[in-house]
Order: structure tokens, then C-alpha cells, then sequence
């Protein structure tokens, strides 16, 4: 390799070296400026020994950054790895700490998914923040070996009114439908929040999920000296350099170098291209590590990569391909260029490599080597701009036990229930009288959080790929895997803020049954569990609390459910000013089915069958749609949540399934039954007649709390006759609560008994019209 | 009738993929000597009176606030055309 | 013997493993056809499926009109070869002058995904003669360009000699003119359209029915129409 | 660097479904003497060095063949801008 050859005469190119550092220990640095600490700072003089050479301290300050390091967060994501009991990791391939989990799912195949934040960019630019969002969670799912074969997208907004919001919308609509639907991924489902506690800080989380068989796993290290290391994809460019560009300049005042864009542009073309093309390299098995180009670009990829091999590496910098020659060393290791990979190829592979990658027109360059030293050396030309372990920028940045403070507020928040409310009258029910109450049933199911989320998810395809069994409106997206036996798997995504607010431990735990119970009635097992933690800054002893308070029920739900979290991500500092969003914890949970024929449908399909309420209606309306929407109000405690229940619920739908007993089945979350009954009615058009009464007096709940209260733990199923009895005795002899609530029928209208009856064209016009009126 | 053209580039620095997948097209089918291409957009404001000084200030500050996004692209032109 | 069926890929179309499934499911041999290569390796006919080939980054099909194989099957399809163009193919077959217009944005500037309810207006083509004359079939439609304009001279010429071969039905997704969704040539040989039959061919992966959820598989007709085209040829 | 500058705009009998969109976002806020917005493209073509009349001429016929769709587009200028 031609990598290092000498070259004469020799021109100093005027950068920070190396050698240079090591001869000017009193030179200022403006680590500050790249949000290093004191102490980070002196760290990182103590590791090398000299002070940084500007590109160094470029790789430390970005790799010791909140976003790379998780240095707030590390000490609470522990315990997902530690509540963990054997039987849960018996399917567990590659757990956290990797680019994403792999599961076993059976039949030699695995999957990979993971849920990512791409908030702060969302806000700035919405159209590229959110498309390049896709793109970078697509690609971690691409890095561990695996087909990615489906999205989905978890928003929150500010509030629908608000004129800043359409922009927002708009923008991040536009990027996901963009980018995801050039990929050729389906998007199967997500979800769309409004609240103004997100108005300045949107929250733009994607999923990706990915299949592979076994034997195809690929892990991101670099280990055997001598392999070569390839940038292939998009040019470096200054994309996503930001504040970097302060390293060049001598003055480190406002007189330097005009800040470069912080946003990056992406070309869901390419990435696309890099799919097949690495999906080829992969299968003509020329990689032997892998790694894809995300936050830290460059700097993140040589350290990780030689990091996790336990190897070092020795790279020419000038060997990348730019899209801009201004660029300086500091920023080629800096930049956040889409759609680029880094391969770790064995020498004996190039051609074979490079045959791949010139067939895609995917352009490459070797730019360093696999060395059997613990040492990154980095070089521009003959010069020596980076000297270190690498673990050191990798992994073994600063870790925090930052300061946590019990809310002052959260006392009064809890006391302020539904109950004691309005000056101590509590919430005004409608209980006696029927028109106020059905009109609340419209209300609730039209406004936008509860309204259909069609104007949204319409704009993006479904359809591609051929093996989407479920996508919205249904609990969860569902995909076939495999096309000879119909072996597919189920996500679904929950995250309540308004509960999160009221108590950050329950919150957590209720996303999680609430993504487990959508699994569930799907038919599929859940499986293994992801996340992405949005909360306010970590420097915020309150915020760091719920922090605390919600990774502890996560975990500690996990544990209870028997299903273990395989991989996520952390977002903090979502604030405006020093207003933090709501702590919005959202949890996937992934399952898995044997054959997706056997999927239950969301909606009733036949006239005549009869509907079932699993489950037991307590009056929980603290935090609920109801007390939002219907009273503009938030306080109190959110609904108990009982996993163990959760789980033998889970398992009776499974079986009830198994016997071909269901004909459909929804669960019941926000906005309670209301919004189930309406939902179930106006997925295929099939009217029904709903009685209450036995709700009510069995539950002792008035009408009020059996409409709208978000109990956990329950699940709408329809039954034909004939599976009647089979159905209630499966139900009984397992210990859940049964009650026959209605019949299905032909009318076109949906009857809830001494309430109202509406005609369904009506009720679906209410329910799906709610965005395109605002956004259209 | 008179129009004001309001002309929109991406940022030099960011990336075009647009650009790149035409300029890519052209040097397969010979084109060689281009060594880059830029797409940006033309709009085309039209008027049914006569175009005056303040209708094109107007039309700057509309392109630069709503035609184009000051984050990635830049008005590089607004002209008046008159026929 | 079996009867084999082409279906291209350009880098950036997303449909051609759901396309080659398509023809399999009808009956006959899938032989993926590369853009960089100009040989159709002896197919009886060709699918030029939908994505984005190229990223559609100029106007969409018009890089990929281009391509080498794309100029053999401008070739062929002159000399009479069967050519179906699904969504981005039909932007490619419009691009390349096979058919006239042109597609434009939505008229809703948005991409839009949905099950969509066509009539079947020309059933005298290899791609349609399963159907039945006026037949309503639904497919999903999923596109961001997909309003059809021509001027009114070619709208007049295309309605006068028959050459619609799928309307609309049930509103006008895309702005598109006449409410076409599909189009022939004179000949028949080459049809193109927007919605994507290729996702209505297997029980269970396609549109919702009144019978049960996504059990619709009206696209297959396309296909086995071209086998029985074929066949009888 | 050298550029030609091809400008691509929708033909003026054919519908613009985007400029109709933006007219009416304009006229929304309060810009009712614009009567038409009309959108196309402004394709850039850069060189490193000077260019010729056969450059343009190329670019002409590029910008007629490839960049447009002469069924729905015109190309309405053609021009060299060095800086
Ligand atoms: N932004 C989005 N992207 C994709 N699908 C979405 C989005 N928002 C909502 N959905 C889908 O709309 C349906 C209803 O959403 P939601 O009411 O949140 O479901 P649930 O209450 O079952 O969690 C689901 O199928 C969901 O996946
Ligand atoms: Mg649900």
C-alpha cells in the first residue's frame, strides 16, 4: 500500500500535529467552545501525556460528547443489562453495546431493530432532519449483517394550532416519506403526538428493523492486522460539522472562520445503492468488520472499530474522498456526511471488493490499516496529527452520576387528581346526561392525538417488499420473513408523556405493556424490547430523576415481562429554555409469529359476531385523553399497571389464537374503550350494537370512567358464535375477566345503548378528518 | 406580462444529490468537461400590472423566507422580466 | 416450456424482487434484467417495476430512460415485445417516448399511498386481456409523481383511438388528467400505469377486500394475462 | 469557475400543480397581486475551465434532450455566468 510512502520535498502543511502538541504544552485550546469540561480536558492531557493536537481533541471532544459517550446515562442503562434472568438472554444473539440487538427468531433466522432520536436537527430543518434520521438508524440496522425490511416513526409535535407546527409537520412528513419510500422500506406503523410541551423541541425517533440468517452476523470490530480499512459510499463533505470548524482558526473568538452548517443533507438514493451493495459484499463474505458512519463520522468509526477488535489502526486521512477540498483534517474527522460505511477488508479480498463496489458505482477509498499495536495513528500526508488508544476515545470516556432531585412540583401534580380538580368538585362528568357524554365520545375520538393518523401515514408506502402483513391502523406493523413458511415478526412503539410526567417509573412501565399488549393482539409473542429515552437535560437534577425513575421501570418491567431490552438510545437536552418536554420514554417491543396468516385483524369484519372485554374497567382518568381533551387538565397518577397480568393476558390471546377462536382483537389504551369500539367499528365499516350497563356494575365504574378511563390490561375481541363457548371457557380457566358487550351487525351504525347511535359515515368523516383539516 | 424570477440554490457546501445523480448521468454518456452540476429552482412570480421597486423587495424577502430555507439554500438572483 | 419474463433493475428501483415474485406466482420464470446491460437474455417479455431509479432525481424515469438496457427495450418493444411499466417504470417507458405525457407531482404535493379502485378500459393488450371489459379492480397506488399531463391535442388522440387503458375510480389520487391511470400504446404491446399490480397478487400482502384484510390479488391478472398472451401467441 | 446556466420551466399551456400550491400559500398571506406562480429548474453546469460556443451549444441541446422533457417543459434561457 502506497498509504505512507514518502514523498520529497516535504512541505509542512501547516496543521496541529502530533509532535507539534507534544512541543507547545502551554498552547490554548478551545475545548470549551467544543463542550469540554475542565477535568475532560486535563483527562484527556493525562491520557497522551502532552496536550491534544487540535485533531484530537476534535475525535475526544466529540466522542466524550453527551450524544457518543452516554456519560449521563451510562450508570442507569446498566441495569438493563443486569435485571436480566438466563431464560431471557436464550435468544439473544448480540445484546446492548452493539450497533443494534440481534434476536433469534427460529428457522435459522435472526432479526436487528433499534429506535433512534434525530430531535434537535428535526427542529432546525425538519425536511432533512427527519429524513436523515431514516437514513442513520437504517444504516446501524444495515452494519450488523442484516436486510433492513421495515421502518416505523415515533413523533410528537407542539401544538396542532401553534403556526410553527404545520412547518414542522410538514417538513418531517415530507423527510420520512422521502427518504424511507426511496429506500424501499415499508413503513408498518409509529406514532403522532401533539402537545405544546414539545413545541419548541419536537421529538423525530425512528425505527428500523432487519432480517438476517445467522451465520450473516456481522460485528463492528477490526481485529486482524494487516486488513485493510475502506470508506466507501458518499464523499466527506461539511455536513453536520458545526462548531468543529473553531479548531482551524487561530482566535477562537467571533473574528474565525464562519461556522459550518450544522444540518446534513441526505440522498436516500445512495443509501439505497449502499444497501445492495453491502448486502453483496456481505454475501461474497469480503468484510470482516463493519461500520457504519453516523454521529462522529470518521473519529467515531477508527476508534470504535479498532476499539471493539481490540486492535489498532494506522490511517491516511488524505486518502478520504472529499466533496469540498477546503475541508481540514480536523473536520474530515468531524463530518457527518450521509450515507457513508467504513469496511475492514482482509488484503486477500480487495478485488473481489472492489468488483462489488464498482458494480453499484459506489465510490471507495483505502484509507488506513488494521496494526497488531494498541495505538490510532491518524496522519495528513507525512504528518502525524492523531497518536492514541483508542479505547480511550471509544470507550472509555468520562461517566457522570449527575445530581437527582424529586420534582418540587410533583407532590402538588400528584394531589391535583381528577377527583379533587376544579376547586375540589373534581372533573365534571356527563354521566346523566347522554347527549354531553356522546358528544365527548366525538370530541375525544376527533381531536388530533386520537383522530386517524391516515393524512400522515398515507404518505408513506407500505406496500413495498411484498411482506407487510400489518401497518397502520392496526396494533402493530407486521412483516413476513421468511416466504417459504410465513415466520414473521411484530413491532410496536408506546410512549405516554402526560403518564411519564405524572410518575416517570409507571410511565416507562406502561409504555412498555401498552407495546407488549399491541404485540400481543396481533398473535404475535413478544420478544425482546428497544427504546429511546427523550427527556430534558441531564444537568437538571429534576430532569435527571426521571431519568432514574423511568430507566428503573423499564428495566424492572422487562424483568417482570421476561423479555429483555436489546438496544436503544438516549436523547436529553429536549428543552426550550429550561422547560424540559415531558420525560417520552418510547419503548418498542419486538415479537415474533410463526406463520403471519395467522395474523388477528384490528377490526370487526363479520356481522354477528360477538364483542368481548377482557379485562377489568377501573375509574383511572388521571392523565388520560379524557381529562385533556375534554378539561384541558393533567394531574394526579397514572393507571396501575400489572405486568403479571399483562403477561397471562398476552398468553390467552395467543392461545385463543392458536385455536382460530379470534376474529379480531384490539387493545384498549388511550381514550379507553371510546376509542376502541369507534376504531373496531370503522377499520372495515362494520356496525355494532355496545351495551355498557354490565361494565359498570360489574367494574362499579360509572358511564363516564367505562367510556373513557385507560385501565390497563384490557383487550376488544370479536368472536363468531360458533367459537362462543370454546372462547369465554379459554378466558375463565385462565383467570381473565370476560364480558360479552356487544354484537356486531349490518346497519352502518354503531349503537352504544342509551347513549347514541351514529351513522359510521359520520363517525369515520369525525375521526379522519381531524389532520388534513389542520395540515391539508 | 411582467414576472420577477426569484432564483434558489442549494448551499455550495451541502450536498446535491440531485446535481450528483445528473453530472454522473452526463459523464456516462460523454459529457466529460462538466465537472459538477447544481440544481436549484426558478420561480416565476407573475403580475398582471406593471412590476414595481417595492414588489420586487417583496419578492426577495418572500424568497428568502418562504421560497427557499436559509438553512440549506440561498436566493442567488431576483430579476424583473417584462413581456 | 415456461415463458420467461424480464423484470429490470436500475439502482434505485425498489419493486423488482415484487415484481419477480408476481410472475412467479403467475407461472413463469423471473430473469432480472441489469441497467448497465443491454442484453435481455431472450425474454418473452419485460417489467420495468417501480422505485426510484436513479434517486428520480431530474424528473423521475428520465435518467434511467437512458440507461443501456432500457435503449434494447425502447428496441424491442418497436418490434412488438410485450413491456409492462409499473409507477416509476411507466415514468420510464413516458421518458422514453413509448408512451406520451409526461407524470408530474401529485396535485396534493405529497406522495400518497392507498388502495385505489381502477376501471380496466382496454382489455385488448397482452398485459389486460384476462380482465373483463370496464371491470373495477383494486391495487395500491403509492406515488409522489403520478399526475398524468399531455396537451389536449394527445388527450383527444388518446381518448379518440381507445389507447386509456385504467381510469381512476372513486376520486383522482393525483391531479391526473382524464383521471388516466394507465395508458397503451397503438400497438398494445406497451402498457404502463401508476398503481403497482405486482402488490396485489398473493392473499395476505395485498389491498383490504369486503371478504377479508388484504386479501386482494387483482394484479395477478396482468400477469397471467401476458403468460396466456404468450401462450397463444 | 465558469458555469452555464440551463432554465427549465413547465410548459405554459400544462397545469403546475406546485406553483398553483405556493400561489395560494401567498395568497393566504396577503400577496393577492401576484396573479400566477410558475415553478421550473435552474441546472447549473460547472466547468474548470473557460467556455466555448460549443459548450453552450452542447448545453443547449443537453438542456433540450436530457435536462427537459419537451412534452411538458421548455427550456427557456440558456446562459454563461463566470466568476
Ligand atoms: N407517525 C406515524 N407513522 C406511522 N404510523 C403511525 C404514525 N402515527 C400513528 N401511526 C399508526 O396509526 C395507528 C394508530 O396509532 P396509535 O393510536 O398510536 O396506536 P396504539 O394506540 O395502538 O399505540 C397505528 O397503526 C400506528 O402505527
Ligand atoms: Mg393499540
Amino acid at each position: 500500500m502506497a498509504l505512507f510512502k514518502k514523498k520529497t520535498p516535504f512541505v509542512p502543511s501547516g496543521v496541529d500535529t502530533t509532535a507539534n502538541a507534544a512541543a507547545t504544552p502551554q498552547k490554548e485550546q478551545p475545548y470549551a467552545l467544543l463542550g469540554l469540561k475542565d477535568d475532560e480536558y486535563n483527562r484527556i492531557r493525562e491520557i497522551l501525556g502532552r496536550r491534544p493536537s487540535s485533531s484530537e481533541l476534535a475525535m475526544y471532544s466529540v466522542m466524550w460528547s453527551e450524544h457518543c459517550s452516554y456519560k449521563s446515562s451510562k450508570i442507569y442503562l446498566r441495569q438493563f443489562g443486569e435485571k436480566v434472568t438466563e431464560d431471557m438472554k436464550k435468544h439473544l444473539m448480540v445484546g446492548m453495546g452493539e450497533n443494534a440487538g440481534v434476536v433469534d427468531i427460529g428457522e435459522g433466522w435472526a432479526v436487528t431493530f433499534k429506535v433512534e432520536s434525530h430531535n434537535h436537527p428535526s427542529y432546525i430543518e425538519p425536511f432533512q432532519g427527519a429524513a436523515t434520521g431514516v437514513g442513520g438508524i437504517v444504516r446501524d440496522i444495515l452494519t450488523m449483517g442484516a436486510r433492513p425490511i421495515a421502518v416505523m416513526d415515533q413523533l410528537r409535535f407542539g401544538a396542532p394550532e401553534n403556526p410553527d407546527t404545520a412547518r414542522v409537520v410538514h417538513g418531517v412528513v415530507d423527510g420520512i416519506s422521502f427518504y424511507g419510500n426511496c429506500l424501499g422500506l415499508p413503513n408498518i406503523g409509529g406514532e403522532t403526538v401533539f402537545d405544546k410541551v414539545y413545541q419548541g423541541n419536537p421529538l423525530v425517533n425512528a425505527l428500523s428493523v432487519g432480517a438476517l440468517r445467522h451465520e450473516d452476523l456481522k460485528l463492528a470490530k477490526a481485529s486482524n492486522p494487516g486488513d485493510l480499512v475502506i470508506l466507501f459510499g458518499a464523499r466527506t463533505g461539511a455536513d453536520g460539522i458545526g462548531g468543529v470548524s473553531v479548531l482551524a482558526s487561530e482566535t477562537f473568538d467571533s473574528t474565525g472562520p464562519s461556522r459550518r452548517p450544522a444540518v446534513q443533507v441526505g440522498d436516500p438514493f445512495a443509501e439505497k445503492v449502499l444497501i445492495e451493495c453491502c448486502l453483496e459484499l456481505y454475501a461474497a463474505q469480503v468484510v470482516a468488520g463493519i461500520q457504519d458512519l453516523g454521529g462522529a463520522g470518521i473519529s467515531c468509526a477508527t476508534s470504535e472499530l479498532a476499539s471493539n477488535g481490540g486492535a489498532g489502526m494506522r490511517v491516511q486521512l488524505q486518502h478520504v474522498l472529499k466533496r469540498d477540498e477546503s475541508l481540514t483534517p480536523e473536520e474530515i474527522l468531524m463530518s457527518e456526511s450521509q450515507e457513508r460505511m467504513m469496511g475492514v477488508v482482509p488484503k486477500k479480498h480487495l478485488k473481489a471488493f472492489e468488483a462489488i463496489v464498482n458494480k453499484w458505482e459506489v465510490e471507495y477509498s483505502v484509507i488506513g490499516e488494521v496494526i497488531n499495536e494498541d495505538r490510532l495513528y491518524i496522519n495528513w500526508g507525512e504528518e502525524e496529527i492523531v497518536n492514541v488508544p483508542p479505547r480511550t476515545v471509544a470507550h472509555d470516556g468520562p461517566v457522570y452520576e449527575r445530581p437527582v432531585a424529586y420534582p418540587a412540583y410533583q407532590d402538588a401534580l400528584n394531589a391535583n387528581n381528577v377527583h379533587v380538580a376544579a376547586n375540589g368538585n373534581g372533573l365534571h362528568r356527563q354521566n346523566h346526561n347522554s347527549s354531553e357524554l356522546a358528544a365527548q365520545v366525538v370530541q375525544i375520538i376527533s381531536s388530533p392525538n386520537q383522530a386517524d393518523k391516515g393524512w400522515i401515514t398515507d404518505q408513506y408506502d407500505r406496500y413495498v417488499g411484498g411482506n407487510t402483513a400489518l401497518a397502520q391502523p392496526d396494533d402493530s406493523g407486521m412483516v413476513r420473513v421468511s416466504e417459504t413458511t410465513g415466520l414473521g415478526i411484530a413491532i410496536a412503539t408506546d410512549a405516554n408523556g402526560r403518564f411519564c410526567q405524572l410518575d416517570p417509573y409507571q410511565g416507562a412501565k406502561l409504555a412498555l405493556a401498552e407495546a407488549y399488549r399491541n404485540v400481543a393482539v396481533s398473535g404475535a409473542s413478544p420478544m425482546a424490547v428497544t427504546n429511546c429515552l427523550n427527556f430534558g437535560s441531564p444537568e437538571n437534577p429534576e430532569v435527571m430523576w426521571q431519568f432514574k425513575q423511568a430507566t428503573a421501570g423499564l428495566a424492572d418491567g422487562c424483568l417482570e415481562l421476561g423479555i429483555p431490552v436489546t438496544g436503544g438510545n438516549v436523547s436529553f437536552y429536549n428543552q426550550t429554555g429550561d422547560v424540559a418536554i415531558h420525560p417520552t420514554p418510547v419503548v418498542g417491543v419486538l415479537g415474533v409469529i410463526d406463520d403471519v396468516a395467522r395474523r388477528i385483524p384490528s377490526g370487526w369484519q363479520d356481522a354477528g359476531h360477538n364483542i368481548y372485554l377482557l379485562g377489568v374497567t377501573k375509574d383511572e382518568l388521571d392523565g388520560s385523553v379524557w381529562s385533556e381533551v375534554v378539561h384541558g387538565h393533567l394531574g394526579g397518577r397514572p393507571p396501575v399497571v400489572d405486568l403479571a397480568f399483562e403477561k397471562q393476558l398476552a398468553e390467552a390471546i395467543a392461545a385463543a389464537s392458536e385455536q382460530g377462536l379470534l376474529a379480531s382483537a384490539h387493545d384498549l389504551s388511550e381514550a379507553g374503550l371510546a376509542q376502541a369500539v369507534a376504531e373496531c367499528t370503522l377499520r372495515f365499516g362494520m356496525g355494532a350494537r355496545i351495551w355498557l350497563n354490565e361494565i359498570c356494575e360489574r367494574d362499579g365504574v360509572d358511564r363516564t370512567a367505562a367510556l373513557f378511563s385507560e385501565s390497563t390490561g384490557r383487550v376488544l375481541v370479536s368472536v363468531g358464535r360458533e367459537d362462543d363457548v370454546k372462547f369465554v371457557g379459554l378466558c375463565e380457566a385462565r383467570g381473565i375477566p370476560v364480558l360479552r358487550i356487544g354484537v356486531t351487525d349490518n346497519s352502518g351504525e354503531l349503537e352504544i345503548q342509551e347513549l347514541a347511535t351514529w351513522n359510521l359515515a359520520d363517525l369515520g368523516a369525525a375521526h379522519k378528518g381531524t389532520l388534513a383539516e389542520l395540515f391539508g | 406580462m411582467p414576472k420577477i424570477i426569484v432564483e434558489v440554490m442549494p448551499k455550495e457546501v451541502l450536498l446535491d444529490p440531485q446535481g450528483k445523480a445528473v453530472a454522473n448521468s452526463l459523464h456516462r454518456t460523454g459529457h466529460k468537461d462538466i465537472t459538477a452540476v447544481r440544481i436549484g429552482k426558478r420561480i416565476e412570480l407573475h403580475f398582471d400590472r406593471p412590476v414595481t421597486e417595492a414588489d420586487v423587495a417583496a419578492a426577495q424577502k418572500i424568497g428568502e423566507s418562504f421560497l427557499s430555507n436559509a438553512v440549506i439554500e440561498d436566493v442567488v438572483a431576483v430579476t424583473v422580466e417584462d413581456n | 416450456m415456461t415463458m420467461k419474463i424480464g423484470v429490470v433493475t436500475f439502482p434505485g428501483t425498489l419493486d423488482d424482487r415484487d415484481a419477480q415474485r408476481a410472475v412467479r406466482i403467475a407461472g413463469a420464470t423471473a430473469v432480472p434484467l441489469w441497467h448497465a446491460d443491454a442484453n435481455l437474455h431472450k425474454v418473452d417479455a419485460v417489467v420495468l417495476p417501480g422505485g426510484f431509479s436513479y434517486g428520480d432525481y431530474l424528473r423521475c424515469g428520465a435518467i434511467a430512460a437512458q440507461a443501456p438496457v432500457t435503449e434494447a427495450i425502447i428496441k424491442a418493444a418497436n418490434g412488438g415485445l410485450p413491456v409492462l411499466g409499473i409507477c416509476n417504470g411507466f415514468q420510464v417507458l413516458v421518458e422514453s417516448h413509448l408512451l406520451p405525457g409526461g407524470l408530474i407531482r401529485n396535485e396534493a404535493q405529497h406522495f400518497i399511498c392507498r388502495d385505489q379502485k381502477l376501471r380496466v378500459e382496454n382489455i385488448n393488450t397482452p398485459w389486460t386481456n384476462q380482465f373483463e371489459l370496464n371491470q373495477e379492480i383494486t391495487i395500491p397506488l403509492k406515488n409522489g409523481e403520478g399526475g398524468y399531463i399531455a396537451t389536449d391535442e394527445t388527450l383527444k388522440r388518446l381518448e379518440g383511438e381507445g389507447l386509456v387503458a385504467f381510469r381512476y375510480l372513486d376520486g383522482n389520487p393525483n391531479g391526473s388528467m382524464n383521471d388516466i391511470a394507465g395508458l397503451r400504446n397503438e400497438r398494445g404491446n406497451v402498457v404502463g400505469l401508476m398503481p403497482h399490480p405486482e402488490h396485489a397478487v398473493e392473499a395476505g400482502f395485498g389491498p383490504d377486500t369486503n371478504i377479508a384484510m388484504r386479501s386482494g390479488i387483482d394484479g395477478l391478472k396482468f400477469f397471467t394475462s401476458v403468460i396466456n398472451a404468450l401462450v397463444n401467441a
